[in-house]
């Protein structure tokens, strides 16, 4: 399954939910948020969030701001 | 006393995190600046950076309220993702909402902006919107039940100070109930003073303090402009007149004579 | 570190001590400033005033240092009379050196005030000369021996801040070692901000405190600002820039796609 | 003797020296200081300085000043 | 040369022709502007008044383009009514459109203009839209099809001048290619000579013009301004600078010596 | 009408003559400008050079009065040396005088700026001093019998405009009768305009015109500015306000109705 | 039927077109135009467009106008 | 006879007037003025106007100026 992780193209075995996306790219589940398609997913929807073939993934941590 | 919402803070500067030195300046930074809210944003990182987690843990080691940004955003829907996002990974429903419209000048785009700031406003955010000095989009921002108004002074990190002082007073007169922040564009503390002395409720700086040779010296010297501005118009400003007037009583000078 | 002469204080603003409300009020208005030196002037007045000698025990209670002006003088000569009856009541050797021009301006005028300060040097003074922003007259009075020089921001007691910011930072450049005060014309703590910014070593006030409604926090402002604008030139300020540059990184924006 | 003093006219007996003057129009002589014709008479001379007819006299104490 | 969509003017100044003492003067102000474009209004009026015939009689004498706008409108629907109806009385698709957003400032309401500039474009008028000096605000009006842009300098009738001038040259500089005219908010022909030196292609007077003691001088006076900024602009003028060069020659001064 | 001695002219721009890329180009400026005065110099050159006599075979073939300056004079006894000199070879007894003060603001020297005038009075000459707008330098000037007095703007080739537009206010309202004309620090049509509509009398440019990248056109937009800005003046201008006022009338608006 | 021209109230007998209204109102025809309830009523509809209860009728001509 | 001319040092036989100066030096008569020490030398003194051992000369013509 193709996805677009943070703008780059991933392949990765289906089915994957969300959560288990971050478990396989080592992500802490704590310090990040994630999107799919443009949807904000909450942590708690993370294990039932599953991705399908093509979708924009975002995974964004705390960043200096202004 | 600076209101948002129903918390009360005694700082009313609100200081930026981004283009330090150091973490060490940063951190020393904030306490000089006296500042009891940081701005953060949320970026793509690598597994490896540990998403962000030692800047993290540096923000939340100084008892701070956070205020994350949506920078970067150019829609209402990136920016309310955005806003989502950080309200889980913060813990707050703070959002300094930016929409960008223009590359070269970072202006806000008031028609994104106000449609952000509904939906958001609607999922119960506390909406800080940066936005210009237009008297109507701000009143549309009021409109759509937004207790904070951020006008920019001068475009993002230009450092020129109010270009258009004129706007902001307008805004200070037609909102009396609105917490008004300037927010972009100050380069000095005594920018930072003239909005304070019009009666601004707080300011929100970064680039001004960060890109100082000493950003810890600048910070302090941001802290104490914006309380003097505020004790300006306080205390109640004497009105700028176009003669002179001996401040030395004149009665009783010395070599004066009648005959004169 | 504000230097006069071969002393230092610690303050970097100088208070008159005229036009207040009560002389308890100029009591609180001088601590509140934290000012170290005030201003004072002599005047024609009746046997039964007793000489000012209330307001005198009130100054001389204070611990702060005494700056008599000549202020209502309008010749070399008066002016120099008055600077040695100064001398002999107030006990220093420093004189606020003003000798006015024009009735509608109080300006002073530069051709007495050269002459008068070269024979005041002569006689011992240390010369605080009141001048404009004139590069010339300032080089005339440091060739004649001054070390201070006090250019105006505006006419007296007008309240407008810095008509010709341009002309203060010539004369800092041209002058780096001379004391440089700005005396006269500043309205709120953002003028005073503004001049500290530009390395002035300090700023004489009168009339913008005496005249707030409440001219105690205001002579608390005015400090504040004092203090913030040297911070900011120690600091070394940003260089405004044209065009914006975000304050928040770039880098790793979300929703930023390689195809855009 | 006619003085003007702070200008307003006075006569005054002669002769009178500035410590003299002082005296009588009740001044105290600590918190004053005297010019003569333009002249300034420090506190040391006043016992010496003999006013002469028409002599201009100011005499001076502390003020609130900016 | 001015452009107006196919059609080009040789004079930069637009007029309005509301507030003049009389009709006479009004005529004459209006031949000594050289102006070749006119603004006028739609309103409601007695039948006794005979509909306002005798000033568009007057209007029609002096052979000049005329532009209706619809000063007063608060919505989009009620401007596009209102430029409907000047479409057929006034037999031109031309129209300045003014959707004011709020009753002080008479500043334009950038929502519903945009709205009503769309609407009225898809019905084949050539939009005048008033804005602001918001580049975003702008960029939509260019996006829904206007080629002509009329920010304003100030709030209409203070005659304060540019407020903003920052945000003026940023306009200039990002829509090289649409037809840009600055409508209300000058006093002086001072003020429109200098937003014609930054490159605009014309500006819209009224108040500053009628209220004069003597419209009529005024009216020359900013024909001459607008001529002379333009001029500014095509002549390329020189970079401001910080120090003074001699513009004398230096080499040959007499009384010079190498031993200086 | 600018009025210089007994002689009245009708055009109230003076340009200098240096600084042009060619003799040709020279010439056409001054047609352009429609200048009745012009400045020229004094210099050393060799014998091969003809005594610059091409220069002033060209200024002679104008029709024009001419100007001569004292510029690169450091003291009043250059200057009055120089003013001689000039007086034979130019035929006239007009002479601009110049005492500088300073080698980087080209600033004149109030001192021997005062003395130079008052000899050169004495010796019969019509003095036109360039001096800095301080109020009690001019006061001098009038005293020692100088009926016209050229402020300036900015220093010499700067380009600024006028950095003190206040203290420009002051000498116009202070000299009614005196004939004020702006010398030095203009850069832009607007500015000429703009201390025009103060009412000064006349304006002295070189810089500006000379290097514009076209400096004919420039001395044509110049010339109209100078025009606009006492049409302006003559013609009265409305007062800037801070509240909007609307131009078109409120009476009659469509659509307005009563249960507003 | 009562009509609100110009945000005046009026009475007028049914039936009437915008012609016959303006007609009745002495307005000139050449030198008005007109929108009911909002809507433009251009000159070719006049004759077409009945008037109905309680319309609201704004009728307009040329003035000054900045 | 040594002259300092527009500030050049120049050897020129004594005794020389200033008239006589500027033919010796080609300078046309008619275009420049001239000071010497300081002090102007107009046109009807240049005959009888000796030059002196030492002294400062300066010729000058016109050019443009601002």
């Amino acid at each position: 399954m193709n996805l677009l992780i943070n703008d780059s193209e991933k392949t990765i075995d289906a089915p994957c939910t969300v959560a288990q996306l971050l478990l396989r790219l080592n992500y802490q589940s704590q310090s990040v948020a994630v999107a799919v398609d443009g949807q904000f997913i909450p942590k708690s929807m993370r294990e039932r969030a599953l991705l399908t073939e093509g979708a924009t993934v975002e995974i964004v941590s705390p960043m200096q701001g202004g | 006393m600076l209101i948002i919402g129903n918390q009360r803070f005694d700082n009313h500067l609100l200081l930026g995190t981004a283009q330090y030195p150091s973490p060490q300046i940063l951190k020393q930074a904030i306490l000089a600046s006296g500042t009891e809210i940081v701005t953060v944003s949320l970026r793509r990182q690598s597994p490896e950076s540990q998403g962000g987690q030692s800047f993290w843990d540096l923000i939340q080691s100084l008892n701070v309220s956070v205020l994350p940004n949506t920078a970067g955003c150019r829609s209402a829907k990136e920016a309310i993702t955005i806003a989502h996002m950080a309200r889980e990974i913060f813990n707050t429903r703070w959002i300094k909402l930016e929409v960008i419209g223009d590359d070269y000048t970072l202006q806000p785009n008031p028609f994104e902006l106000v449609k952000a700031a509904e939906q958001l406003i609607n999922d119960g955010f506390e909406v800080f919107p940066y936005t210009t000095d237009d008297l109507i989009v701000a009143q549309q921002l009021v409109a759509v039940g937004c207790t904070i108004i951020m006008p920019w002074a001068a475009p993002i990190g230009t450092g020129k100070g109010p270009v258009n002082p004129y706007a902001l007073k307008v805004l200070r007169e037609r909102f009396p109930d609105i917490t008004l922040i300037v927010d972009a564009g100050l380069g000095l503390p005594s920018h930072a003073a003239a909005v304070m002395e019009m009666g601004y409720d707080g300011v929100l700086l970064n680039t001004a303090v960060a890109l100082a040779n000493n950003p810890v010296q600048m910070a302090s010297g941001f802290s104490k402009a914006v309380i003097a501005g505020q004790d300006a118009y306080l205390a109640g400003a004497m009105r700028p007149r176009d003669l002179a007037v001996a401040s030395t009583p004149v009665l009783g000078t010395p070599f004066w004579h009648n005959k004169h």
